[in-house]
């Protein structure tokens, strides 16, 4: 049996960075080949390169046996392929039946016929059996749900082939299951399919085949993913032995310090309470939309609030003002990287550097040039960040890498008491995730109280003192390390 | 094909977290739990149109207390001083929401009326006239769009270089002189009426139709704004960003040739100087109306009230007699209330 | 046209090209003067542009004015500015600038007010050969700047006018420089002398001349820069205004020699007046009045203000 | 917490330059493994100083082909001409860096100078004149600011309504005549010469000096251009991007009242027209030295190159008395060329 899409050698240079070199493998009708590497590895070029975004600088891609060459995104759509990238390619100003009929409104002499378009995308949707109104603005819509949007823009071309780029990372419980029974359906109507993710539990159930990348080449690519163990799949991807990458160590808590009571903004019908103590670690459960990114934001006066209050080690913390937060010892590191994260024009150690430069500032006004460098080639250094060098704008990173970077910013700061990591994984390879989890650990070891919010439940799991649930902007369970299980946290989650 | 996916997923839902009896309930994580109050319906509706409900009511707050202002002989007076400014701002409102920027629309302006008026000295025929002025026009808009879109010129460069160009044109074309008309077929045009409104003000509100239709019933408006909004999603979706933003310059400088033209007639002479400082108008009109600088977003009926903003603060205070030096300070003043009236509106909606 | 019809109050419009222009702030106080002898109103309009006169016009139309005194910006909007007050049944008068027609003729059916550009030119010619004679220069060794803005077809008239009197009087033509400004205002004057100066190093002995006071003053700041000095530089303007007087009261005798007045006086006064008896008398005032400007220096200035009414 | 990140950096940076058996050592996957060729590296060094570079070899062949251009005369004439456009664009780049706007600088000279020269005439004291231009300037600019960072109005609106209240201002104060000055020590500032050089030339250079190091060697200067980046992720970070916003438009305030007191003392009197257009020369000189206006990216020697390009070919034009039409056309033609030329070599380093 040929493979109906086939990679030939393919390479992809970017001024002084080898993203791909010399890349070949074959993919099957009626499967889904997973594609796994560190962040950085080039899975995410490769899969610009399918869609027609980049051309390569060698090699080929043969569809149906038949050699390809993209110039534009529209060849690639036209040869019956879609690709869902890893940032998400919306007009936030648009609809939601806008952004998915882009390119392909159903139109009589130009005119659109608006019924028609909105019958047809509210049928897809109910069809994937996502809800969403397809009037509403992708602007007013949370992540999760741009998201969904992007998956059915990409189902909507009628493509033979499609390829998912880390599609999970911003999706929480119920999306992802809806996402993986659309996936086994694409694949049993004979689709071929291409799936890149971070997270090996939903590698194995949905790939029948994977293919690893370390650095721009493929390491190996296995016909079978379900016989390949879990060990051989890391030691392939990150180049070494990882046994257990949460690695929780229980560690003494202190004293309550940080409380929040009744704590509500915009679109809170009640306000919420919570505490966490000195070094617990707080994990943050719930679907999309649960209002756990809003409930964060407003405890750091991103949003603004309406009523409570938020005292930590008793004193009030200012509302409404981040840069007071941060003075009270009070971080977020947000959920939407490339919305409220990365400066897209500036560089990795600028990235770094923006927020904790104040600490060690010349005369309070000029920078301290080396000392910046140090800290920046540290966390390059310590994350694994992949980067030429410090000096490389952070857009020409990989998807994985910037938000190590944005992790990084926040890491560095040495005067927080408390740490909120909104979805802090998202996209990162498991040889960093591991990094990582070590060092909220040590921030814990600190005295410091850190909240995570994540919609990985596992990781919720692993790494939290404290399970707090939330459902429908309000909390609604807690569960300590010992009670959280995956069923409890999903009935509370879940339940009516 | 994927009909059964529906229920698939309220089977997953149900067997994975067996607890909740209703199968519906569980998915619809969204929409029910944020319903819309019906005072919160209406607040929108009158964030939606507060700025044609906020001009009517200064409209008609004028009427009684300015003399004058109210009269048959004024309103057309009124509209007729912003015929230009309300036919060049739909296209720089497309312009404007496809993220671009056009300084050069003064120049093409003068240089359309400039030659309209040599090419009817010579060949005293109306027809080659409008022809050639439009075709002029277009050329220039389609330049002003190959630079942007295919030679990646940044906006603001390109227009003020056609800007310049196009105005020294204008200037060498006519010896720096204004260039007088005779004709009467093509004068007429600027005053004659039609159910008792002059043209130029006809071809003003066909244009509003046509743009408006253009930016909310085609293709050709969903994409410009979607260019405007996030470019490169646009172009991964198979818009051909390139040749669109291209047609969106050529139509703008179709029409401000044409209300070139139309201007020429009006004051019978191809005018080199004319129209300076023009597109800052334009511009602001759009602004005014709520056309976004950062691109994606645009509304027609917003631009005709931006336009009639300008139109009517001028209006009065000339009826009112205000000092030159005094008008500066009042266009800076209302135009001020203005956008923060509309900006009271967009923070009450925000928050 | 019909006789006013008594009990009617009268309304009279005076539209000016450049309300921001001095000039034009002086003509419009004297047309008040007229307003208030008479017990007429008079309503004030900057019209920069072409269509924005046409509104100015249609808006007069509006407020039920009767007629209206107006310096157009271009004067080839002649026509249309007859059409327009014809059809809105307006009397018209043109004041400083005739206007014409679309071959070039002077509009007749409106009556005309003012000074020539060449006219005024050629008297700035005039002063500066005068000057230069008693000087004891030498038509051949002297460096005639004329400070360019062709864009405005008046400026071009007034420093082709001046241009041709220094030609007669035996300035070779070689010895005649432009200097292009960009924009009517001062610094550009300066900057576009700068250069002339600088390429023109040779000249020991300049006269200067321009569009108005604003181009004459930039040129005599750039000619100071290169060590050119009052002894050296004889510049006139045109204008009278308040630029050339604050020249004039300075303790140091400058290159600014001497500008041409004009006088808005008899411009705005006389022709809001004879528009107030053309409406109420019905009394067609003179199809053309041509006035003069005197020039006035340093030495001769407040007996030129005060003739003028100033 | 956490300080020893600090402590850390220092040992990582120590140890992982010596061999060290740390484990740690080859997970560092970033410069061992792709080598810049120093083919690329020299691209990159051409690619970043191509305009420099670019000017610099128009510079000679110039000096060569322009009879009288290369003169110290000519050349301080030139700098002289761009001295008001270099400062003010010193702090519009910033501006424009923030993602901000600024149209009222041109009104801001005029209105900056004629209060100097009514102060002047009444006071008699330069000191008062000073202190009051300049403190005019930075109300003006803060005004501006907290229109635009608090209020949230549109930045090119809320610019265009100042710049017009300005302009009446400087019109009213002065009664629309300009304003002499006698007094011979503010005289003297302009044309006094320190070097060689005449004092506006150094103060230019001086405050690019000053912005320069602002830009890029404090806090400031990059929270500006984080701000511009991305406003929300800066606020996110900490950056009190409102207070910042006001703190750069007073800026830009105070340096253009400086340059209008400059232009002041250099024509001798305040002139309430002054320096018409002016905001667009700023901002093209800006634009041409690759300041983005979706903000974010600026770097003081690119603007610079871009003041001294646009002094230039105005300087080139009249010594080779090129026709005023045709210098609109020049002008435009070679504004182009240059954008083109910058514009290559960015597809170039793109792709
Ligand atoms: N436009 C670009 N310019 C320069 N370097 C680039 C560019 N795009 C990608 N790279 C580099 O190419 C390499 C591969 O990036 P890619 O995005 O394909 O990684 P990835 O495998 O998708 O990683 P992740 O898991 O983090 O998404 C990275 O080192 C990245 O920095
Ligand atoms: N800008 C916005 N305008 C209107 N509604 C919004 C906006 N942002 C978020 N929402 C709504 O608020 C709800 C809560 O979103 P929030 O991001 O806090 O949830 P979450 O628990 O963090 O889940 P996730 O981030 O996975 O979506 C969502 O249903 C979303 O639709
Ligand atoms: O424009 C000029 C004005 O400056 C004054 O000189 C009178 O005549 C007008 O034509
Ligand atoms: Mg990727
Ligand atoms: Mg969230």
């Amino acid at each position: 049996m040929t493979a109906y899409l086939q990679f030939d050698q393919v390479s992809k240079h970017f001024s002084g960075v080898r993203a791909l070199a010399g890349v070949s493998f074959d993919a099957h009708a009626g499967t889904v080949h997973g594609l796994l590497g560190e962040n950085g590895a080039g899975k995410s070029t490769l899969l610009k390169i399918l869609g027609g975004q980049y051309r390569p600088d060698g090699g080929r891609l043969l569809v149906n046996s038949v050699p390809c060459q993209f110039n534009s995104a529209a060849d690639a759509i036209r040869a019956g392929i879609a690709v869902i990238h890893q940032e998400l390619q919306y007009v936030p100003e648009l609809t939601v039946t806008e952004n998915i009929l882009m390119g392909r409104f159903p139109a009589r002499f130009g005119l659109i016929d608006r019924n028609k378009a909105r019958r047809m995308v509210l049928q897809r949707l109910s069809e994937i059996g996502v809800d969403l109104d397809p009037d509403a603005r992708l602007s007013h819509l949370s992540i999760a749900q741009r998201q969904m949007v992007e998956i059915c823009k990409a189902v909507m071309q009628n493509a033979q082939i499609i390829a998912f780029d880390e599609p999970t990372s911003s999706l929480s419980y119920t999306e992802s299951e809806i996402l993986f029974r659309l996936v086994r359906e694409l694949r049993s109507t004979g689709h071929t399919l291409i799936y890149i993710s971070h997270r090996l539990e939903e590698l194995y159930s949905l790939c029948d085949a994977c293919t690893i990348f370390r650095d721009g080449r493929k390491i190996v690519t296995h016909p079978v993913m379900a016989q390949v163990p879990r060990e051989t799949l890391i030691h392939d991807m990150v180049g070494r032995e990882l046994s257990d990458i949460y690695g929780y160590r229980p560690r003494p808590l202190g004293a309550q310090r940080l409380q929040v009571r009744g704590l509500r903004g915009k679109n809170d019908p009640t306000g919420c309470n919570f505490s966490v103590r000195g070094a617990e670690i707080v994990g943050f459960f719930g679907l999309v939309g649960a209002g756990r990114s809003e409930l964060m934001r407003l405890l750091y006066g991103a949003d603004r609030r309406l009523a409570g209050s938020v005292l930590l080690d008793g004193v009030p913390v200012p509302a409404n003002s981040p840069p007071a937060a941060i003075e009270a010892g009070i971080l977020l590191c947000p959920e939407d990287r490339k919305e409220q994260g990365i400066l897209a024009q500036a560089s990795v150690a600028e990235n770094i550097n923006i927020s904790c430069r104040r600490h060690d500032l010349r005369v309070g006004f000029f920078l301290r040039r080396n000392k910046e460098a140090a800290r920046a080639d540290f966390f390059i250094d310590r994350l694994r960040i992949k980067t030429p060098n410090r000096d490389q704008e952070i857009r020409f990173l990989s998807g994985g890498n910037q938000q190590k970077v944005i992790l990084a910013r926040w890491l560095a700061e040495s005067t927080m008491k408390v740490l909120i990591l909104d979805e802090p994984t998202r996209g990162i390879d498991v040889g960093a995730k591991n990094e990582i989890y070590r060092i909220i650990q040590e921030v814990a070891e600190q005295g410091c109280c850190v909240i995570v919010v994540s919609s990985e439940l596992p990781e919720v799991l692993g790494i939290a003192d404290r399970v707090l649930v939330m459902r429908n902007k309000e909390i609604s369970g807690v569960l300590d390390r010992s009670e959280a299980t995956e069923t409890a946290v999903l009935n509370l989650a879940l339940a009516a | 094909m994927l009909k059964q996916f529906q229920t698939l997923a309220v089977q997953t839902m149900n067997s994975s977290h067996s607890s909740d009896p209703n199968p519906e309930h569980d998915m619809r994580v969204h929409s029910s739990e944020q319903p819309f109050v019906p005072a919160d319906k209406q607040r929108r509706w009158l964030v939606e149109y507060s700025m044609p409900i906020g001009y009517a009511v200064l409209f008609i707050l004028l009427s009684f207390t300015v003399e004058n202002f109210f009269s048959t002989t004024n309103i057309i007076g009124l509209m007729l001083s912003v015929a230009q400014i309300g036919m060049v701002a739909c296209t720089m409102m497309l312009c404007l929401a496809s993220r671009d920027f056009d300084l050069s629309v003064g120049s093409t302006i003068a240089f359309a009326g400039v030659l309209g008026a040599i090419i009817l000295e010579q060949t005293h025929s109306v027809a080659l006239t409008v022809i050639g002025g439009l075709l002029a026009g277009a050329l220039i808009g389609a330049g002003n769009g190959v630079l942007i879109a295919y030679l990646r010129v940044n906006a603001l460069i390109a227009t003020l270089a056609t800007m310049l160009m196009v105005r020294g044109l204008a200037f060498i074309v006519s010896h720096g002189q204004a260039v007088g008309i005779a004709n009467e077929d093509f004068i007429s045009f600027g005053d004659t009426r039609l159910l008792g409104l002059p043209l130029p003000i006809l071809v003003t509100a066909a244009c509003f139709v046509v743009f408006g239709v253009l930016l909310n019933h085609t293709v050709f408006g969903r994409n410009t704004l979607a260019i405007g909004g996030n470019p490169e999603a646009a172009r991964l979706a198979g818009v051909k960003v390139e040749r669109l933003r291209v047609w969106i310059f050529l139509l703008q400088g179709l029409i401000t040739a044409m209300a070139g033209l139309i201007l020429a007639s009006r004051i019978t002479s191809g005018q080199p100087n004319a129209a300076q400082g023009f597109e800052l108008d334009v511009i602001s009109a759009c602004v005014l109306g709520g056309v976004s600088l950062q691109g994606g977003k645009a509304r027609i009926f917003g631009v005709l009230i931006g336009v009639l903003i300008m139109g009517t603060l001028e209006n009065v205070m000339n009826l009112m007699d205000v000092d030159a030096f005094y008008q500066y300070l009042m266009r800076g003043l209302i135009l001020l209330i203005a956008v923060l009236l509309d900006q009271l509106k967009t923070t009450a909606h925000r928050i | 046209a019909e006789p006013q019809k008594p009990g009617e109050p009268i309304k009279i419009g005076f539209l000016v090209k450049q309300a921001e222009e001095p000039w034009f702030q002086d003509e419009w106080r004297f047309a008040e003067q007229a307003a208030r002898e008479k017990g007429f109103t008079l309503i004030k309009i900057g019209t920069p542009n072409g269509e924005k006169m046409m509104a100015a016009i249609d808006n007069l139309a509006a407020q039920k004015a009767q007629g209206f005194v107006i310096c157009a910006p271009d004067v080839k909007l002649g026509v249309a500015i007859e059409r327009a007050a014809m059809r809105n049944s307006l009397k018209v008068m043109a004041v400083d600038d005739q206007l014409i027609d679309a071959s070039g003729k002077p509009v007749t059916s409106i009556p005309y007010m003012g000074i020539s550009g060449g006219d005024i030119g050629r008297q700035v010619g005039q002063g500066l050969i005068s000057a230069m004679k008693e000087r004891g220069w030498q038509p051949s060794e002297v460096g005639a700047l004329r400070m360019a803005f062709d864009q405005l077809p008046t400026a071009r008239e007034r420093t082709m006018g001046a241009a041709e009197v220094l030609k007669a009087a035996g300035v070779p033509s070689a010895n005649i420089i432009d200097a292009s400004q960009g924009k009517s205002d001062t610094e550009s004057a300066f900057n576009a002398a700068n250069i002339a100066f600088t390429k023109q190093a040779h000249f020991k002995h300049w006269l200067v001349f321009g569009m108005n006071d604003e181009a004459v003053l930039g040129a005599v700041r750039a000619a100071e820069s290169h060590g050119l000095k009052s002894d050296s530089l004889i510049g006139i303007g045109i204008g009278g205004s308040k630029t050339a007087q604050n020249e004039f009261a300075k303790p140091m005798i400058t290159g600014f020699y001497g500008t041409v007045l004009i006088s808005p006086k008899r411009h705005g006064y006389e022709t809001a007046l004879n528009m107030y008896k053309w409406i109420v008398d019905n009394q067609q005032p003179v199809a053309v009045t041509l006035t003069a400007g005197t020039l006035m220096t340093r030495v001769n200035q407040a007996a030129v203000r005060a003739a003028n009414g100033l």
